[in-house]
């Protein structure tokens, strides 16, 4: 069986989505996708070690060989992600059975399971294929069930919001169709590792110009890079809270995967960064998001809201670490993508707590919950502490090397920038700080008590997981540098 | 135009005339499909949403500058992109070159289908079909998600009583479409299973066969159609076709070769590959024909439940 | 001869969309796509001949089918109240 | 037999030119619907009469009775449904109108 | 190279109709159609490509040479099912939105959120 890990991956969440219709109680089917979901952790531990032992892991579904059928390709990188999805997931859904009980409607439960299955195998599969195609439909599973998840939060913005992602998304998704489709004309293959050896030959023709701007477009805007990142806030913001700290971890890292992977391994950095002034825009607008979101963070009333637009900001230093392309700053963006997965999820999760016990998420509720849920409140303080970059968190170790990688490359402005940003950062946690223990509790909240064991345990796994990482760089750090070098090595 | 109405009609159309134009660029299958979808179910759903929401369009434009500028550039960017494109309908170009000529040439000896989209679909692409019957798997459970209401069952007698008002009213509607139903579900399946020899396959086949039931349900009313085809059952069919098609995949890992490798399925690898797109095939129809029911049923559900409430 | 008819129509089917944009009424709109819909099927046998592989007749049956179904349907759903008031007052 | 296929094929053409002139031309929708049902049954059963003679194998020309019985059984229906479904809502001919207003005239002079 | 890329123009154009609809107007249901519009031209584009000229269509028959590219119309099936998917589910949220907020346009929509706020 050790030979179908990678399948093994995408479809033991795919095929348990549709078994869960066949459970009925709620409890049952959250065990079951918890279940499911750490046996995706493990395959995926697994295949990191199987990686980090020997190598690039080819699987050819259905049998057939590469350009013909379909071919699983797991390297560093793929396995690296596939390790953070998974186990972001399987930590937020240990939370889900009591969270949503609060916020969603009973009859929908079981369908929660199963749209938040479908989207975890989405993300593992856009992740582990290496068929240019089937990244288009895995995206759409996983958006499709994005879109319908979102619109299952409690307040009416839920459902504006979700329209804005289907139509934003698949906007995206359609760009992205036709970048596949002008390159499928240019060379004749939908597989990337034989797209990158034939994009070469015709590397000069202005349609695989236009395929990789296209493609470029719709990556960005599943990525809510600055300025396409209108749709994110108030679909984080409103959704249910346990969907908010599972998409803010890996939806957006499966974009910026994305994006690595057709730059680096499909157009080859060559190409990638001397056919459009991609490095100077992409700099230039991580850094506008970087400030632009920053500074609407610190103006929000919604401390979901704030925390999505500190998502923003968050994608802007891995794009910048991703624009200095060398290898010091591949690594940066790597180490942040994981960095950032484990400081939101905890962020979010815990605010899950805090709207199951309070209800509410404005600022203006938190005043004294640093007494009262004190828990929580500690760990939101850690989690914040990462975001700003503070030593022995993991914030600071990615803020540490894309600051290495800016220097090294002698671009001194975009350090002072950068670590403006972060300045920026310690205002917004502070607003929260700042009402959670320096203002007095407001009238009739006594009763206010911690939150449940069920999220304290995956919070407090997380905020561990934050500290640890941040002390012992060992495994995070040498698994990225491995990916981000091979990266290097590989394009052609 | 602001009546909505009167776009959707049109949409319709623009469907049609896409699928007549595959036709005649030689992708029957596509416009099998695209015939059955862009101008049949995707039409209805707009219509059935529509009398929810209202029929006619607030003028106003959303900034329309920035959105011509956004689209301009778009277009001439595309534009620019044909420049270089090998020219329309050449058989040199690269697209028929590289991967497409294996699939013509050998999969009659590697698969054994005479139709090379249902061999390139089902067994050298069958991992994208997979993918393809999840997503309409979501989005059946995704429309469930959004718009199912709980089910109050009628009394009989008013069914009965509507039963028989509506009988007056579509009564040469009704017999006609007696007639016809039986003869549709019969062309699914033919559909179904010839669809390794002519255009056609599950997907195909499980659209028309839920536009029969949508056709009864139209005709003889929503409760009457819940009566013969219950909710609950309906959706564990669709989590069956996603079930069967994956399986056939397992059951190929468990045989030792990799997942959706039908060769698997029997000593000949050439039989293993018929039956195992037999088998997927069936599974796609099924999962399609009753996402397909879930959606319009719950999409009409809700406007029933609309009205009622208003009542 | 097959092309004649073929481009026979084409012409009834451009004739068809234009009243089907020019309405007045939901009813000839209605009229026209069904239209529409028979010449398609016309069309998609008349064009098998005369690509010279006529066993593709199955799409045709299916569009048949589909254009009676959608014109159930299009009434069906425009018997709904808000139809019927609007259209009132437009005649 | 090519003659005759030929022959077909220009009736079932000719008949629905005039069906679309019809569409556009005449006054008001029963008009229209008139010209369409009309013509639409009798030309699609030619052209598919026509095709039938091409000599085409077996399948072919049960597939093209399927069509053909499809329609003969379709087009009147449908037409049916549109037209009651247009008397059900009011909607008037343009004839009568055309009365109702000289009536007016006439009667307001 | 009028002739030889005629139809990828037609298909732009098309595209972009499409697209122009869902970003300009303001009415959910219309921008539905809008998307559908601009994904059955990304289809036609798919099409166009797999044709070759004295091709017929790719299912293999006695006496015939030249097939159209079957491994296009693969594609655009799984697409079209995609888009079919994305459509009902748009639709359902615009109906949704309908309940929750009583309008389907853009603007009365992002008034009453303001307002909410």
């Amino acid at each position: 069986m050790l030979a179908h890990l990678p399948i093994l991956q995408v479809i033991v969440p795919l095929m348990a989505a549709p078994l869960c219709l066949f459970l009925t109680r709620s409890r049952l089917v959250w065990l079951f996708a918890l279940m499911v979901s750490g046996a995706a952790f493990l395959i995926s531990v697994l295949l990191l070690q199987q990686v980090m032992a020997s190598g690039t892991i080819i699987y050819e579904l259905g049998g057939w060989d590469a350009p013909w059928g379909i071919e699983y390709r797991i390297d560093l990188l793929n396995a690296f992600l596939l390790l953070i999805i998974s186990a972001i997931s399987t930590v937020v859904l240990f939370a889900a059975h009591t969270s949503i009980k609060e916020e969603i409607p009973a009859d929908r439960h079981r369908l929660f399971y199963i749209l938040y299955l479908l989207s975890l195998a989405g993300m593992l599969g856009i992740v582990a294929t290496a068929d240019a195609f089937n990244v288009f439909v895995f995206l759409e599973i996983s958006s499709l069930s994005a879109y319908a998840l979102i619109a299952l939060g409690k307040d009416r913005r839920a459902l504006w919001a979700a329209y804005q992602y289907l139509i934003m998304g698949t906007i995206g998704a359609t760009f992205i169709l036709i970048g596949i489709g002008l390159m499928y004309q240019m060379t004749g293959t939908l597989n990337m590792y034989d797209l990158s050896q034939r994009l070469p030959g015709v590397e000069n023709s202005r349609t695989v110009f236009v395929a990789f701007t296209f493609i470029i477009v719709g990556v960005c805007l599943k990525l809510a890079l600055f300025p396409l990142h209108l749709w994110l806030p108030n679909a984080y913001a409103y959704a249910p809270s346990i969907v908010t700290a599972f998409f803010a971890a890996t939806a957006t890292k499966v974009a910026v995967y994305l994006l690595i992977r057709f730059t680096f391994s499909v157009f080859g950095l060559s190409f990638s960064f001397t056919a459009l002034p991609l490095q100077m825009l992409f700099v230039a607008l991580g850094l506008l998001g970087i400030f632009v979101a920053s500074f609407a963070a610190i103006y929000q009333q919604n401390v979901k809201h704030l925390f999505a637009y500190s998502s923003i900001a968050q994608i802007g230093y891995m794009i910048v670490g991703f624009s200095v392309s060398t290898t010091t700053g591949l690594m940066a963006t790597l180490l942040h993508l994981f960095n950032h997965a484990l400081m939101k999820s905890a962020l979010f999760l815990a605010l899950a707590a805090v709207v199951y016990r309070i209800g509410s998420v404005q600022i203006n509720q938190f005043h004294g919950l640093g007494r009262q849920m004190p828990y929580t409140m500690a760990a939101i303080v850690i989690g914040g502490l990462s975001l700003i970059g503070v030593p022995l968190t993991v914030g600071f170790v990615s803020k540490w090397y894309l600051v290495l990688a800016t220097i090294e490359n002698g671009w001194w402005p975009v350090t002072v920038l950068i670590l403006l940003g972060s300045l920026l950062a310690i205002i917004y946690v502070w607003r929260i700080v700042e009402a959670a223990y320096f203002k007095p509790p407001l009238a009739g909240s006594e009763s206010i008590k911690e939150a449940p064991l069920s999220f304290l345990i995956p919070i407090w796994t997380l905020v561990i997981a934050n500290i640890y990482f941040g002390i012992d760089t060992r495994l995070s750090v040498q698994v990225a540098q491995a990916a981000a070098q091979s990266l290097f090595g590989v394009s052609p | 135009m602001k009546d909505l109405f009167a776009v959707i009609m049109l949409s319709g159309i623009y469907g049609l005339l896409s699928a007549s134009f595959f036709v005649a660029m030689d992708a029957v299958d596509v416009a099998f499909t695209e015939a059955s979808v862009g101008a049949g179910i995707s039409t209805l759903l707009m219509l059935v949403a529509i009398t929810m929401t209202g029929r006619s369009e607030n003028p106003t434009r959303h900034k329309p500058v920035l959105a011509l500028a956004v689209v301009i550039v778009t277009g001439s960017l595309l534009i620019y992109g044909t420049l270089d494109m090998p020219y329309f309908g050449l058989a040199q170009d690269p697209v028929h070159l590289h991967v497409a000529p294996r699939y013509i040439n050998d999969s009659m000896q590697e698969v054994g289908v005479p139709n090379i989209v249902t061999s390139v679909l089902a067994s050298y692409r069958g991992f994208d079909t997979f993918g393809e019957v999840v997503v309409i798997f979501t989005a059946g459970m995704g429309v469930l998600a959004l718009l199912s209401v709980a089910h109050r069952p009628k009394d009989t007698a008013e069914i009965d009583s509507i039963n028989k008002s509506m009988h007056e009213e579509h009564l040469i509607l009704r017999i006609v479409a007696k007639i016809l139903i039986p003869f549709i579900l019969l062309f699914a399946l033919y559909v179904q299973f010839h669809g390794d020899f002519g255009p056609g396959g599950g997907f195909q086949a499980g659209v028309i066969f839920a536009a029969a039931i949508i056709l009864y349900t139209m005709l003889f009313g929503m409760s009457t159609a819940r009566r013969v085809i219950n909710q609950t059952y309906i959706q564990l069919f669709a989590a069956i076709g996603v079930l069967l098609y994956g399986s056939v995949g397992v059951i190929s890992l468990l045989n030792g070769k990799n997942f959706l490798d039908y060769s698997a399925l029997s000593a000949d690898p050439v039989a293993g590959q018929h039956l195992g797109i037999l088998l997927i095939e069936l599974g796609v129809g099924i999962t399609v024909a009753s996402v397909m029911v879930i959606i319009f049923f719950n999409f009409a559900g809700r406007k029933n439940d609309q009205q009622n409430n208003r009542e | 001869m097959l092309i004649a008819a073929t481009i026979a129509i084409l012409v009834v089917m451009i004739m068809a969309i234009i009243r089907a944009i020019m309405g007045p009424t939901l009813y000839d709109r209605i009229l026209a796509v069904n239209m529409f819909g028979t010449k398609t099927v016309l069309l998609i046998s008349l064009l098998g001949f005369v690509m010279g592989r006529p066993e593709f007749l199955d799409i045709a049956i299916v569009y048949a089918l589909i254009n009676f179904i959608s014109v159930i349907g299009v009434l069906h759903y425009s018997d709904a109240s808000i139809f019927k008031r609007s259209d009132r007052q437009k005649k | 037999m090519d003659i005759s296929s030929a022959l077909f094929l220009l009736i079932g053409g000719f008949l629905c030119i005039s069906g679309g002139v019809g569409i556009l031309r005449f006054p008001d929708f029963y008009t229209r619907m008139h010209a369409v049902g009309v013509t639409e049954t009798l030309a699609t059963a030619m052209i598919l009469i026509g095709l039938m003679l091409q000599n085409p194998d077996g399948l072919v020309v049960v597939k093209l009775m399927i069509i053909l019985l499809m329609t003969l059984f379709i087009s009147p229906t449908a037409s049916h449904a549109l037209a009651s479904a247009a008397v059900h809502n009011n909607l008037m001919p343009e004839l009568d109108k055309k009365e109702d207003n000289e009536k007016e005239t006439s009667s307001n002079p | 190279m009028l002739m030889g890329l005629y139809n990828y123009w037609v298909v732009v154009v098309l595209m972009m109709v499409g697209f122009y609809i869902v970003i300009a107007h303001g009415n959910l249901i219309k921008k539905i159609v809008g998307l559908s519009i601009f994904q059955t031209s990304v289809f036609i584009f798919y099409i166009s490509m797999a044709k070759v000229d004295g091709g017929t269509a790719p299912i293999l028959a006695e006496g015939i040479k030249q097939y159209s590219n079957p491994l296009p119309h693969v594609l655009i099936l799984t697409a079209i099912v995609v888009g079919i998917a994305t459509t009902a589910l748009g639709l359902a949220l615009a109906v949704r939105i309908k309940e929750a907020y009583g309008s389907i346009e853009e603007e009365e929509i992002q008034k009453k959120d303001n307002l909410d706020c």
